[in-house]
């Protein structure tokens, strides 16, 4: 099935092993992931005061993008848009509920678009935990030739998947939707009491420290709990908790550094997948060592 | 507002002539007219506006006392200057340099970069400009820049491809730098980062030139000069190097023996002057265009007024080949608001033909441009057979939608994007339809005579670019002049940074030869009627001029 | 503690901010619940339910606090009031109080080069939106 | 002899109005433009530079090479009975009745400073120099300015993630005239952000081309001096004949 893709900036960068860990394990569920012709950046956060329409100008003039591949026919999923960075996934997805709950922003963001097609308001964002557990996890774990026995994973969700409530995938209190996936795929999965405390977000631009911080706290409480690794599905994340090891270690040099990956790295190594698509060497802490210790990879 | 009605761009009774070409184009697809012979090209040069009778006279005084000019040429170098030499104040330097360089197109600006490879410190270096830096012609340069780097060709071959060109008139010294510095300037401004056109593997695409043996021409789009300039001036910027804009020299200055020390510039908006000292000057002011020479229009920029020479001529140097003018064959006919703009020969390389109003290919597409100019207007003013437009102006039709024909559907909007945009915002879509060229002012070919480093027979004063004369004799081939600018631009840079690590006093600054002018021209009998460098050309409304009353 | 007279100016304020998140924030009751699940309240000079306290009562002072800006917009908040108000849109609301009139609460451009390299394009886009007007 | 000069005469003559300014007897259809709020009778088929000079302003600023290539003479203007703003180049557009208009003399715009030889070729370039590329909001009001129709704001959003080459093909018709930078409401730089695009592209992006390096060394190493030693010294009737007897490379 062909459905259209969102990528979002940093999927082409930094966080380049998502996306080509997330197309591969697609690909063999019998997705193929299209990418948006001429997509910009959503804005990454949702705009939040109520006169501000030029904000969402990008999340819709994107949804414009997946109706026009609708109409021309590039996609057989004929409502939605995936993604798989949380925050482009919350951004999208509010703005959109945003105008289709109010005609009047919508007309008004239409005309200010007036080179481009109206949009309809018709389409759906979903993010790819969504997908994947509309697929089935036992689907999963059927692909899962290399199950990740032994491995202890602590899922971290951070916020945007989870609220606010309206634009949440699961419950945001106490989500299960990694937990079940990683189970079903056979790891140990460790629950984090900090699996849904803010990691900090774009502070990390200017107060990293204050990000070092959380991060040690969301990664400290795993480890105490007996992770091995956390996994994410929102680059910014990945980058507060995986990067800012450096900073956390310089302020607490006793602190063990631990992987943390991109739910969809770890599928592609519980599917026995070619190395190329799990991107490791864009980890900042090497995942490849407690791989290897549990026999995962070679 | 009463208006004719234009289909696609063009009047009824056009539309109908283009079904004549439209009629022959089959047959004209695997048709190339033969090139001439020397004797039908001497032929045809005789009604080529630099051979047809009544445009030149001799030059009273100076240095090429007694040379023949073009009137509008002559008129500049017997005209007296916009100060008054006695009345002007030069006791306060306002700007202490070691290199000026007057002139911000490529010839100035690689000057200014290669001067400071060379060890200048980029605030010992002065760039002025008479507008903004890359006001200039070589922004505008459309088809390409030549050079021989490919395995089967070789310097000598692009040696006697320009000195043929140029009528064996061009100065051999010059012409064998030009063509031997010519890969490695394509070499550097790939370092720099220009992006010229490439083929699927990578290799540079390599495209014919008129007047060329072999293809040589590297082209980025249809925007050669623009992508040149750009990255070239991006560079200057990232180096600081020191820059004056709307800033015209108006005067050089000398010192007592005659050396030049520097210019007198004009804030061309408060109309206050500014006394420059230099160690080195450096010339690279441009051509003569907009002198609109016999009265044809003109491709190049606003600024093409001669400044340079006027001011060269007055400190002693000599010109060569000043009597030539380059006419490019294809200058936009119609519709009247783009008249004179440059339709780069690339199109002719890629496939275009000349053809007359009975839709018939009368010329060799890619003879050298003094040849194609006048065979366009021997078709339309000897032998009748051009094609007039609404306003009176007679043209031949360039037909362009060959070029998709012969590279395929897409290729004319690609690799000519800015011609494509001029003619659609004029509603003609040259992919379908032919338009309408004749012969425009578009080079001069002469101009201050210099040695293979720019130098000049005076001290402290170097040239580059279009303001020299010697490199391409009496007519210059596409894409020899953005190499001129950039290998003399480079050499003069290079020669004036040496030159000024050993001449390290600076000379005082006088406006002596400015007076011994002065007494030349009255000598002569030369009545202050006329003043110059004229700086900008004017053609305001004469209906507005000839009520204005000057009060400021 | 300093004395408060509730000026036209004051409600003026809270008029404005109101609109700007969309909120009735004279509802906020006090019950601090925002201010405990805020993960970032330990390095605010405000708690979140004094940010509310003081737009309730018109307090232009709130717009100089640092915790406006420390707030991360992650919605611990939004899910947990049980008035269902939303914080996070007043904090934004506050911050666009500030960035509107075309200042800048990060200098973007003082960053030095070598953290701009290292940040992912994500996190720039979010401080620009966030912080500078 | 007479008929060549009289050749020359028609030609100034039918070329007079480009040449040397417009004259009233030549016009037939006029149309009124308003500069800077000024109203003014200009003849119909001028472009809106050639209009400004027609009505008696002798142009300082905001002119240039008058042929779509340099970015001068930026303006911009209101048709009558329109609210939208348009932007486009002087030289490049016929005046309508009822136009109003002004010229952009000068975009003020800082242009980073870099060294392109020492610049790793990172995606996170764009960032490093012209970070406010992240406060792109993809209203696309460059894209709407654009007298070259350029997709601005496609390439600005190539350079948010690094992709040189889209910044490069989609910006190389750029001519640097600065209106998508005046109207930008995240103020943006975006002429010069594609400009930096485009030399990281020409420099790394794309490889140095062998046979250019091999000639270039050649060169250097004096494989063609005794070849140019000789045909430097030839006379002119050895030229000629030289010249004549060129092989043409076959097309």
């Amino acid at each position: 099935m062909k459905i259209a893709y969102y990528p979002g900036c940093t999927l082409k960068t930094t966080a380049k092993n998502f996306e080509t860990s997330a197309i591969a394990i697609a690909r063999e569920l019998g997705i193929e992931m299209v990418e948006l012709p001429r997509w910009t950046c959503c804005g990454t956060v949702f705009s939040l005061t109520a006169d501000d329409l030029i904000h969402h100008v990008a999340p819709i003039r994107n949804l414009i993008r997946v109706q026009e591949m609708i109409e021309n026919g590039q996609i057989e999923d004929e409502k939605r848009v995936l993604t798989l960075c949380s925050m482009c996934f919350n951004t999208l997805k509010r703005s959109n509920l945003r105008v289709k709950e109010n005609t009047e922003d919508l007309k008004k963001i239409n005309d200010l678009m007036y080179r481009e097609k109206d949009y309809r308001a018709e389409i759906e964002v979903i993010q790819l935990l969504e997908l994947l557990k509309e697929i089935g996890f036992d689907k999963l774990k059927a692909k899962a030739k290399n199950p990740l026995k032994n491995l202890r994973v602590a899922p971290y969700y951070g916020c945007m998947i989870l609220r606010p409530i309206e634009v949440g995938i699961d419950d945001p209190e106490d989500p299960t939707i990694q937990k079940d996936l990683l189970e079903a795929l056979g790891a140990e999965v460790i629950d984090n009491p900090y699996k849904k405390v803010c990691c900090g977000s774009y502070q990390t631009v200017n107060n990293k420290e204050k990000v070092a911080e959380l991060a040690y706290n969301i990664l400290g409480h795993a480890q105490q709990e007996g992770a091995e690794a956390i996994t994410t599905c929102c680059p910014l994340c990945a980058f507060n908790l995986d990067t800012r090891q450096k900073e956390v270690l310089k302020n607490h040099p006793d602190f063990q550094q631990m992987p943390v990956f991109y739910i969809t790295q770890l599928i592609a190594v519980a599917f026995g997948l070619d190395n190329k698509t799990f991107g490791f060497n864009q980890n900042y802490v090497d995942p490849k060592p407690l791989l290897k210790k549990k026999g995962l990879i070679k | 507002m009463a208006e004719i009605k234009l289909i696609d761009g063009y009047p009824e009774y056009m539309r109908k002539l283009i079904e004549k070409v439209e009629k022959t184009r089959s047959s004209r697809i695997n048709y190339t007219p033969p090139a001439m012979s020397r004797q039908e090209q001497e032929e045809v040069l005789k009604v080529h506006p630099d051979y047809a009778p009544g445009g030149k006279r001799v030059i009273t005084i100076g240095p090429n006392k007694g040379d023949i000019g073009p009137n509008e040429v002559v008129d500049l170098l017997e005209a007296y200057p916009l100060i008054d030499p006695g009345k002007t104040d030069l006791s306060k330097i306002d700007y202490e340099t070691d290199i000026l360089i007057i002139g911000g197109g490529l010839a100035g600006t690689s000057a200014a970069l290669w001067a400071n490879n060379s060890g200048v410190p980029s605030d010992k270096i002065l760039l002025v400009n008479k507008l903004r830096h890359g006001d200039a012609n070589s922004i505008m340069a459309e088809g390409g820049t030549q050079a021989a780097d490919r395995e089967i060709d070789s310097v000598q071959r692009h040696y006697l491809d320009t000195i043929g060109g140029g009528h064996f008139a061009n100065k051999p010294d010059v012409v064998r730098a030009l063509v031997e510095d010519a890969p490695f300037i394509i070499k550097w401004l790939i370092e720099m980062g220009a992006i010229f056109d490439r083929e699927e593997n990578g290799e540079l695409v390599e495209k014919w030139g008129g007047g060329t043996s072999i293809k040589r021409m590297h082209s980025c789009r249809d925007y050669t000069g623009l992508e040149e300039l750009r990255v070239i001036r991006d560079e200057f910027r990232n180096r600081q190097i020191l820059c004056l804009e709307q800033y015209p020299a108006i005067e050089l200055l000398t010192d007592d023996n005659n050396k030049v020390t520097g210019a007198i510039l004009w804030n061309l908006e408060t109309g206050e002057y500014k006394i420059v000292r230099a160690k080195a000057t450096i010339l690279a002011t441009g051509g003569f265009g907009r002198l609109h020479i016999r009265g044809f229009p003109t491709t190049n920029h606003y600024g093409a007024t001669f400044d340079g020479p006027v001011l060269a001529y007055r400190v002693g140097v000599k010109l060569r080949d000043i009597d030539t003018v380059q006419y490019h064959p294809t200058g936009a006919a119609y519709p009247i608001q783009i008249v004179g703009y440059l339709l780069t020969e690339k199109l002719r390389s890629s496939g275009a033909q000349p053809v007359n109003v009975d839709g018939e290919a009368f010329v060799f597409p890619l003879e050298p441009r003094d040849v194609e100019a006048a065979s366009f207007i021997r078709e339309c003013y000897v032998r009748n057979k051009g094609i007039t437009t609404p306003t009176g102006l007679r043209g031949i039709w360039l037909d362009t939608p060959l070029i998709d024909i012969k590279n395929g559907k897409g290729y004319l909007a690609r690799a000519f994007p800015g011609m494509t945009r001029l003619y659609k915002r004029n509603g003609i879509d040259m992919s379908k339809d032919p338009v309408l060229v004749f012969p425009t002012l578009h080079y001069q070919n002469g101009g201050v005579e210099t040695d293979p480093w720019g130098r000049t027979n005076v001290e402290g004063l170097w040239v580059a670019g279009e303001v020299s004369g010697g490199v391409h004799g009496k007519n210059r081939l596409m894409g020899n002049s953005t190499l001129d600018c950039l290998v003399f631009g480079r050499r003069a840079g290079i020669n004036a940074a040496e030159y000024v690590k050993t001449h390290t006093e600076t000379g005082n600054i006088t406006l002596e030869h400015v007076k011994k002018y002065i007494d030349m021209l009255n000598e002569a009998g030369i009545k202050p009627e006329r003043r110059a460098p004229i700086l900008l050309p004017d053609y305001r409304g004469r209906a507005a001029l000839a009520r204005i009353i000057d009060i400021f | 503690m300093k004395k408060l007279v509730i000026t036209s100016e004051n409600i003026k304020f809270l008029k404005k901010i109101n609109e700007l998140a969309d909120q009735d924030i004279t509802l906020c009751e006090q019950c601090g619940t925002c201010s405990g699940s805020c993960p970032m309240v330990a390095d605010m000079d405000i708690t979140p339910s004094q940010i509310m306290r003081m737009v309730q009562l018109g307090d232009l002072d709130v717009l100089n606090s640092k915790a406006i800006w420390v707030c991360a917009s992650c919605y611990s908040c939004t899910v947990r009031c049980p008035r269902n108000l939303d914080v996070s849109k007043v904090a934004e609301a506050l911050r666009q109080v500030y960035l509107r009139k075309a200042l800048d609460y990060v200098e973007i451009k003082k960053i030095p080069k070598y953290e701009l390299v290292s940040l992912p394009q994500i996190a720039i886009v979010s401080a620009c939106r966030k912080f500078t007007g | 002899m007479e008929e060549k000069t009289n050749i020359m005469e028609r030609i100034a003559e039918a070329n007079r109005p480009v040449t040397t300014g417009v004259d009233e007897k030549d016009i037939k259809d006029w149309v009124t433009i308003y500069i800077m709020g000024k109203g003014y009778r200009v003849p119909a088929d001028l472009t809106i530079l050639t209009a400004i000079e027609y009505a008696g302003y002798r142009l300082l600023r905001s002119v240039g090479c008058r042929q779509g290539h340099c970015g001068a003479c930026a303006t911009i203007y209101r048709r009558a009975g329109e609210y939208k703003l348009q932007a486009d180049l002087a030289c490049q557009t016929r005046v309508e009745d009822g136009m109003y208009l002004v010229q952009i003399p000068f975009s003020p715009a800082e242009k980073a400073i870099y060294d392109i030889t020492k610049e790793p070729y990172d995606a996170s370039v764009f960032i490093k120099y012209y970070p406010e590329v992240a406060r792109c909001v993809s209203c696309n009001t460059c894209t709407k300015s654009c007298p070259q129709d350029l997709e601005v704001m496609d390439y600005v959003q190539s350079a948010i993630r690094g992709d040189f080459e889209a910044v490069a093909d989609d910006s190389f018709d750029c001519i640097q005239c600065g209106m998508c930078a005046i109207r930008c409401p995240a103020e943006i730089v975006q002429y010069h952000v594609a400009q930096l695009g485009r030399r990281m592209y020409g420099r790394y992006g794309l490889t140095m081309p062998k046979h250019l390096k091999k000639r270039v060394e050649e060169i250097e190493k004096g494989k063609f001096k005794e070849a140019m030693d000789t045909i430097t010294s030839k006379s002119r009737e050895e030229l000629e004949k030289m010249y004549a007897e060129r092989q043409r490379e076959p097309d």
